[in-house]
């Protein structure tokens, strides 16, 4: 009780907490269970993407989205480093995906059916990631809150490039244009849903708000990404799946907002409890990844030992 | 030497680096392990690049109105002129690093030289993939290195793996008149003159790997002229899905 | 009822045979036994001749000029109407007898009810594919028995494809306002009223094969409006390949 | 030598020969060699048209493609079943094929890179191969002879539809003449070598031809042929791909004959010996089917045991 309440302090005190430092067990428990997820999310969302890069449109287009997939497998590569501070492997964290035991965020249990896919996961999906992950930034574990830095710049391109290929589809053809909307109605909900059940349904929440892991509460977080997002489908000339929509001037301390309809939270269940349409594809695919790369995996570490071996084996003769 | 010549040199090292990087960019999201997540798209992002330069380059050249993407998106199956081994189905990790190698040892030697074409475009196209190739070269040598001396099992796949790429090696070599005319004009090294060094190459890590090399298989080709095994028509259903669909669209 | 509700049950029933029908037929020539490779086809074939019959009467209702081919070759992807099922990529040799028979034994007794149709040329299509559908159910039930009750690895597989296809069955037995329309018109029976002998079928089958039946799953569904799995547009991809690729010709 | 003569008796007054039929060891030999090989030019047949099953233009065309190669599937196993019929098994003949020790013919090692082949294939290949088995209905053995009397009606018919759609083609668009053309580019030679070597270079072609397996030497099927086709490349507006080919008043007894140029017979025997274009990928493809298809010979072979034990033991209990 009084190292929690010491420890309370340094959190207080606005200061990053290290990996050899002290931490209570609940502490390093959430952290590792946030982080991991984050990163299983990260890799998971590589499939939905990269079901496009053989099909994606043009030579720009390609490169962008398979440096953009790429990316995500970089910064699941960061989150897993920063978890593995906190004293979990990174293999351990793959099984826990692959049986099931370990999350990843529901929206890439989505499928990606059409090329406006990739324009509205960008700028709906990364947009929403980036208003939760901006507050990680500042997150009281210092190997997360790094992490997250490298991972907002790049998605903060992510979102705009995303937005951009949205820009070039609302603009172009009626096809084009019909694509981008029926994106648009697939993507905006689960956007919405992405940051949480409301504030009055959410576990955990408070420590983790006291614990500096989480800054803003889910509800928050939704407004700021729906404040920031209407505005853009207007400039697109889309319109957002909600008819219950509007502007209200009071909202946000009376800056204004926007007033919205109620989100399906049986559908989020759902999917969150493995009934979305590619949950089982997902997974299927890791384990398919994971187990196709095992004699890899073996061989590496077989030939690191036998160089190993080399190496004492010449020491010794020298010496 | 007309145009039509560097056009269709062009249209060809184009469609090398489109193709294979497209069977690359396949295992994006699929690796043995994260970090090959990154280094896959790594190259096929460095190839797909180098095949945007040239398509451009071409297009240029051709001076009709077509765009790179008209060309790499919008052309036959017999339009296409790469050589086999890119269009080859991945296979297994092993087959897709060994497919790699052999190629990238081939480009390093082959960029290095063209950095002097005489042609200036593409002289400057060829210093920024030598470098991206010396990097491809090094990262495959090291896969063929750990799977070959490594277990029983992957020493075993990387031997099928040499056996299956083998006769998709002398195409690599090859000239047609097309070639020559090329090669005449200074605009692309003479593939066999690189025969030696990359030889010597390959040997030494195939050795380093305890694999057999089997480098002189007798080859398929055809790929230079159009006659592809039956796998192409699947990449490019795939590869063209969205610009047949959809034609003459912005994106 | 309009002319568009009979369209649209047609395109659904036209694209559930045509579609499934292009999944067997991807196993041609890879089965694994001679027998299998005349047995599948027969069935694919059986599959895509009702798909045809559909196509050509619906564009034959539709009045717009569209052909067969139009409806069959040169839609978008969300405009295909297939349950999810048939689209679901094949699996091992189980998993496709499984899928089979889960549909066959549902469209045999649609179809012999619908033998009833008030829709004449439908009910026409109807007693040739009940017909056919029962040899359907027959070929893959017996494969089904011996698979589930054949060896320790034959049983885990079937096992592993019952679970697997699980979801996609509460599809086949919904209705959307379409099919209420349809139903009400006599056009096609309810699906739901063919639940419980579906069950007992499956069921009975289900038990001689030593299997396990999971048959209230919590349903994936979409199909019928046009949302997806991700195979959709790789099979599309390849369907619509030359129509695509060369438009506005007669082959 | 007696038994010899008598056979052979037998063979000249154009007797069947009979499974259970005394036979000499190299008649049965040559038989099954040649059935087999025979069977498995079926079944890997079925690959260079399978490859386009998925990808058909239309309807029609691709339940006339999918009805035509399960027939060559139909015509393996009519084979099969005729070679068993002189005591080998289908599976040793399909180890044979998989190892390579059996061969098929060299024609299927081409590719089909377009939907034309799939006119060329069967206007010309099937073509070919009926020139080469209309004569073998009346081949001495049975079985053999009886399976190619249902092979050759089939045949016949397959030739008709590839060339029907040849004619869809040479009087469709520039783009698909172009492709008609292509097509017969590719498929004109190796079809003339479907006829195997000169009469000069054929080896046993003079036993065969007195135990009256084979009726006509390989020129003179190959001439007939080609004498037959190019009328049929005329109606089609096509160039037949050979320099050489003249109308010949003097040949065929003075009924007339085409001359056609030197046969390239490198090509044919780097082909046969393993270097077409599709040989590895050919058996590869057979040796997938067969190794994931064990587990299921292996489950209906459990299962049937199962059955009859159970029939065996529920006769115990009833006697």
């Amino acid at each position: 009780p009084e190292f929690l309440a010491e420890f309370q302090k340094r959190i207080d005190r606005e200061e990053k907490i290290e990996p050899n430092d002290p931490m209570p067990s609940g502490y390093r428990k959430t952290l590792v269970r946030q982080i991991g997820q984050h990163a299983h999310s990260e890799i998971v969302g590589m499939l939905p993407e990269g079901n496009w890069i053989t099909r994606a449109p043009t030579l720009r287009r390609k490169i962008a989205l398979l440096a953009k997939v790429q990316d995500e497998g970089g910064h699941g590569l960061y989150l897993y480093s920063a978890a593995e501070t906190l004293g979990v492997s990174r293999k351990q964290m793959t099984e826990e995906l692959l049986s099931g035991k370990a999350k990843y965020s529901s929206i890439f249990n989505y499928p990606t059916p059409t090329w406006a896919d990739m324009g509205a996961i960008g700028w709906l999906v990364d947009g929403a990631a980036i208003m939760n992950q901006i507050p990680l930034c500042r997150c009281s574990y210092g190997p997360y809150a790094r992490a997250m830095v490298r991972v907002c710049k790049e998605e903060s391109f992510h979102q705009r490039q995303g937005y951009e290929i949205m820009i070039s589809l609302a603009h172009g053809s009626p096809e084009q244009k019909e694509m981008a909307q029926d994106a648009l109605n697939r993507w905006w909900w689960p956007s919405i849903m992405m940051f949480g059940p409301h504030d009055s349904d959410s576990t955990n929440s408070d420590q983790s708000m006291a614990w500096k892991i989480k800054r803003f509460s889910n509800d928050e977080l939704r407004q700021k990404f729906i404040d920031a997002t209407i505005p853009q489908a207007e400039y697109l000339g889309l319109t957002v799946p909600d008819p219950d929509l509007k502007w209200n001037p009071e909202k946000n301390d009376g800056k204004g907002g926007y007033d919205f309809g109620a989100i399906d939270w049986d559908e989020f269940w759902t999917v969150v409890k493995g009934g979305g349409k590619m949950n089982v594809d997902r997974i299927t695919a890791r384990q398919k990844a994971w187990d196709d790369g095992e004699w890899v995996r073996d061989a590496a570490l077989a030939h690191a030992k036998k160089q190993t071996a080399k190496k004492a084996s010449a020491t010794l003769a020298a010496e | 030497m007309g145009n039509d010549v560097l056009f269709e040199t062009l249209l060809r090292l184009a469609d090398n680096h489109l193709i294979l990087g497209h069977r690359l960019s396949e295992w994006c999201g699929h690796a043995p392990m994260l970090e090959e997540d990154l280094a896959m798209p790594n190259i096929a992002l460095d190839l797909i690049g180098q095949s945007r330069a040239l398509y451009a380059y071409a297009a240029e050249i051709e001076n009709q109105g077509r765009s790179e993407d008209d060309l790499a998106f919008l052309r036959l199956e017999k339009d296409y002129h790469n050589i086999l081994m890119v269009e080859r189905p991945n296979g297994d990790f092993g087959h897709t690093m060994l497919r790699q190698f052999l190629f990238s040892s081939f480009m390093v030697l082959f960029w290095e030289r063209a950095q002097n074409s005489t042609d200036k475009v593409l002289s400057g196209i060829a210093g920024k993939a030598f470098k991206e190739s010396q990097y491809h070269v090094r990262h495959t040598a090291e896969w063929i290195i750990r799977l070959g001396d490594g277990t029983e099992e992957s020493h075993k796949r990387m031997t099928a793996a040499t056996a299956a790429l083998a006769p998709y090696i002398g195409e690599l070599f090859e000239a047609d008149a097309v070639d020559q005319s090329a090669i005449s004009a200074g605009i692309i090294p003479r593939a066999s003159d690189l025969r030696g060094a990359w030889e010597t190459q390959v040997r030494s890590v195939y050795a380093e790997a305890t694999l057999e090399p089997i480098l002189d298989h007798q080859a398929q080709t055809g790929g230079r002229i159009g006659q592809h095994t039956e796998d192409m028509g699947f990449l490019l259903a795939q590869l063209q899905y969205v610009q047949r669909t959809y034609p003459n669209m912005t994106w």
